[in-house]
């Protein structure tokens, strides 16, 4: 699936046997977008010539010339992958620790908005730390994880208490919705202004 | 800034049938045209300032020109054979670059991946190699020997035949494809992509055909064609950069890209960048 | 590989290292001028094939005429 | 049963993905609706005064929504499609089968403006389809808090076919589809159900068969 990185656009997957792996989203042979392409066991293909790709980024396979077995220097870009409880993290160049660990709550569901966080921050009636932000909805709790993705646009993840019953996870999301249409009216009167 | 030199060539701006004397507001490489119906019965372009600019009928279209052709259009012999259907596929506009629309034409070894059991199929997947040559007479890029297996080559066609490919580039954007034809041994179908650039980066694309095929009902043909169009749409609206790079540093051609580095060394060659980026990035 | 043209050796030298690189392949420059450069490269002929691709095309400030290609009568590392 | 049907229309293409899920075989008729405007001609008009393709003809049945197509394929030959095991699954169906509509208004009208020159303000057509994929975006996502992969239940029925196409070409209208997780898995979902058939537009999905052996062409 595509995803945003300050890198550039990334291309992000599971491979059979469920590693996660993040490739730049730009096919080497002819710059087709890799997100587009197909998994089949532990690689990535690329839909339009079907070159394709092991988890390390190195080319395994050239469809057009079957008796050739790609050099390892003919491979994609690739970005480091965490997966932590449930919620897949890139990271651009060697970072020191681990991604953070939410102890005690479940990914609930990722949404864009088209507003920064500052809107977002004002629709909610208090402040992101850390990229958290800690938001209370008819006495109950939502936590939003957030990466921008420039400065009109957020990735939204929404959290919740992982003992959270389904009609409490429904509630959560529909709270999120309500408070990205929130964020998104004051982005908009923002511009108007 | 130095002068493009598409500007000279001649463009398809319209389906001839369809030309009436309301007409169809469009543009060229970024210039708002006017092309219809006149009141003495022929095809009348008008530029984005009124003037009048150059006209003509052929293939099924209407072309004309932002600059001042020194040549007629380009000659398909095979368009005034006797016995062949002439098929107006219609348009179909794509956000991507008109070199680039081009180029896809020009690539066969997408065929099992894009144009899944009908241009081809997995496990024939190999390309073998063939000839290329810019004919220096014509000033044409030719492709010949080209060969692939397909499942189903033509609407006429029936089982998986290795097929017989030439193709020709005989300007900037527009490419002519030779196909083996099935009912008539010998004879070459023709298939056309002609590409009106709206923009850089934006085309109508025109794709026309001239078939050996008295069996298959004309609708089948355009959806035929139309089908292996648009199935390419999204590919050529998701590669990167948006304009043909003529610097191939971010990318790995192979022998199967004989075709495409031709095409690229031709456009090149005659400083065709309407729609090329100079520079790898 | 012989490759013709015109060319600004100093732009284009550098470049035919990197692809080369990126393919893979060992190669070694024997002579460089602004209408010739030949370079012995040896490795699987699909890649060989993929060199001489990209070099015909090249960067934009460089025009390659034509490119040949003998095979290396003597090994040399 | 005949089906007047245009290769790149949607909802030509609900009708014979249904058929094939369903097991029945179409009779295709094909109609030159690009660039002939054949479904404005005197033939058709006098079958659907609508002017709009599909038509399904069977007997002297005839139909002209494509909704009404999806429940009569699946009531003829797959009722297990029609998704009315309990009252509120019924429901279901029938509100994602209203809101497809939608989908042709907004997402439809800006793929033919954007691919076959169609007039519309593009703008207002991107924007109401966007605004119609966060609905189902939240619908689906409340359907997995449920445990279910479809739309109405966790087995997919009339109303999946009725929003796939449409929400599936949306790029083609310029709408991206990337901030969707959930209408990703679910069109997923449908691309690898036994007996699905693509459009131009959907490419196979490629994963479903193995690598090639090398060797074996």
């Amino acid at each position: 699936m595509p995803a945003q990185s300050p890198a550039g656009p990334v291309a992000l997957w599971r491979s059979r046997s469920g590693r996660a792996a993040a490739f730049a989203d730009r096919c080497p042979h002819r710059g087709m977008r890799l997100s587009h392409g197909f998994v089949r066991g532990e690689t990535l293909a690329c839909i339009y010539h079907g070159w394709s790709y092991a988890k390390a980024g190195n080319c395994l396979r050239i469809p057009a010339h079957p008796a050739l077995a790609p050099p390892d220097t003919i491979r994609v870009a690739t970005l480091r992958v965490e997966d932590g409880g449930g919620i897949i993290w890139i990271s651009v160049g060697e970072p020191a620790a681990g991604p953070p660990r939410f102890e005690g709550l479940a990914p609930l569901r990722s949404m864009v908005l088209e507003a920064g966080i500052v809107a977002l921050e004002a629709a909610a009636g208090t402040k992101a730390a850390e990229g958290l932000l800690d938001y209370t909805h008819d006495d109950r709790a939502v936590w939003l994880l957030l990466a921008p993705e420039g400065q009109a646009r957020t990735l939204m993840h929404v959290l919740v208490d992982e003992d959270s019953n389904p009609d409490e996870r429904i509630a959560a999301s529909r709270a999120a919705e309500a408070l990205r249409g929130a964020a998104e009216d004051i982005a908009r009167g923002g511009i108007a202004r | 800034m130095t002068r493009n030199t598409m500007i000279d060539g001649w463009y398809p701006v319209s389906l001839a049938s369809q030309l009436d004397a309301h007409g169809r507001r469009t543009a060229l490489m970024g210039e708002p045209i006017a092309v219809r119906r006149g009141e003495d019965g022929n095809a009348k372009v008008t530029g984005g300032n009124g003037r009048d600019l150059p006209t003509c009928i052929r293939y099924g279209h209407v072309w004309s020109s932002l600059g001042d052709p020194q040549k007629p259009l380009f000659a398909i012999p095979e368009a005034d054979q006797p016995g062949r259907r002439l098929v107006d596929v219609g348009v179909v506009r794509v956000r991507c670059s008109p070199l680039r629309a081009v180029e896809n034409f020009l690539d066969i070894a997408h065929f099992p991946f894009v144009h899944t059991d009908i241009l081809g199929a997995e496990p024939h997947t190999e390309v073998q190699n063939y000839k290329v040559e810019i004919r220096e007479d014509e000033d044409e890029v030719w492709a010949t020997q080209v060969k692939f297996y397909q499942p189903q080559a033509a609407k006429s066609a029936e089982g998986g035949i290795t097929t017989e490919y030439m193709y020709r580039v005989p300007a900037p954007t527009c490419s002519i494809l030779y196909k083996t034809c099935p009912p008539r041994p010998g004879e070459w179908d023709v298939i056309t992509l002609f590409v009106q650039p709206l923009a850089e980066d934006l085309c109508d694309v025109w794709p026309w055909m001239a078939l050996f095929d008295d069996e298959t009902p004309m609708t089948d043909l355009i959806h035929f064609q139309q089908t292996i169009f648009v199935q390419d749409r999204s590919i050529l609206e998701n590669q990167i950069p948006g304009l043909l790079p003529l610097d191939p540093g971010m990318e790995i051609p192979t022998r199967a890209d004989l075709t495409s580095v031709a095409y690229r060394r031709w456009l090149k060659r005659h400083g065709y960048t309407y729609g090329a980026q100079l520079v790898a990035q | 590989m012989t490759i013709l043209g015109e060319f600004e050796a100093a732009s284009f030298l550098p470049w035919i290292e990197r692809h080369a690189a990126k393919l893979g392949l060992v190669q070694a420059i024997c002579v460089a001028g602004p209408d010739r450069i030949e370079l012995d490269i040896a490795g699987p002929a699909e890649l060989i094939d993929m060199m001489e691709m990209g070099c015909s095309l090249g960067p934009i400030d460089v025009w390659v005429e034509a490119i040949h290609r003998a095979p290396i009568e003597c090994e040399s590392g | 049963m005949k089906l007047y049907d245009y290769v790149l229309s949607p909802s030509c293409y609900k009708a014979r993905l249904m058929a094939a899920l369903a097991g029945v075989k179409l009779d295709i008729r094909p109609v030159d609706f690009h660039p002939g405007a054949e479904h404005r001609g005197p033939e058709l008009m006098a079958l659907n005064p609508a002017g709009s393709i599909p038509i399904l003809e069977d007997g002297d049945l005839v139909l002209t929504e494509s909704s009404a197509m999806l429940v009569y394929l699946a009531a003829k030959a797959a009722p297990q499609w029609l998704g009315n095991d309990t009252a509120g699954e019924a429901a279901r169906v029938q509100q994602w089968l209203s809101f497809s509509h939608r989908l042709t208004a907004s997402l439809g009208a800006a793929r033919l403006h954007e691919m076959l020159l169609r007039p519309g303000n593009i703008d207002v057509l991107q924007g109401q389809g966007t605004t119609a994929l966060r609905e189902l975006e939240a619908g689906l996502v409340e359907q997995h808090i449920r445990g279910q992969r479809f739309l109405a239940s966790d087995r997919p029925s009339v109303a999946d076919i009725a929003c796939f196409p449409y929400v599936a070409l949306a790029p083609d209208g310029g709408v991206s589809l990337d901030p969707y997780p959930a209408i990703r898995l679910w069109s997923r979902a449908i691309r690898g159900l036994d007996g699905f058939i693509e459009m131009p537009g959907i490419h196979r999905l490629h994963e479903l068969r193995p690598e090639p052996v090398p060797g074996e062409a």
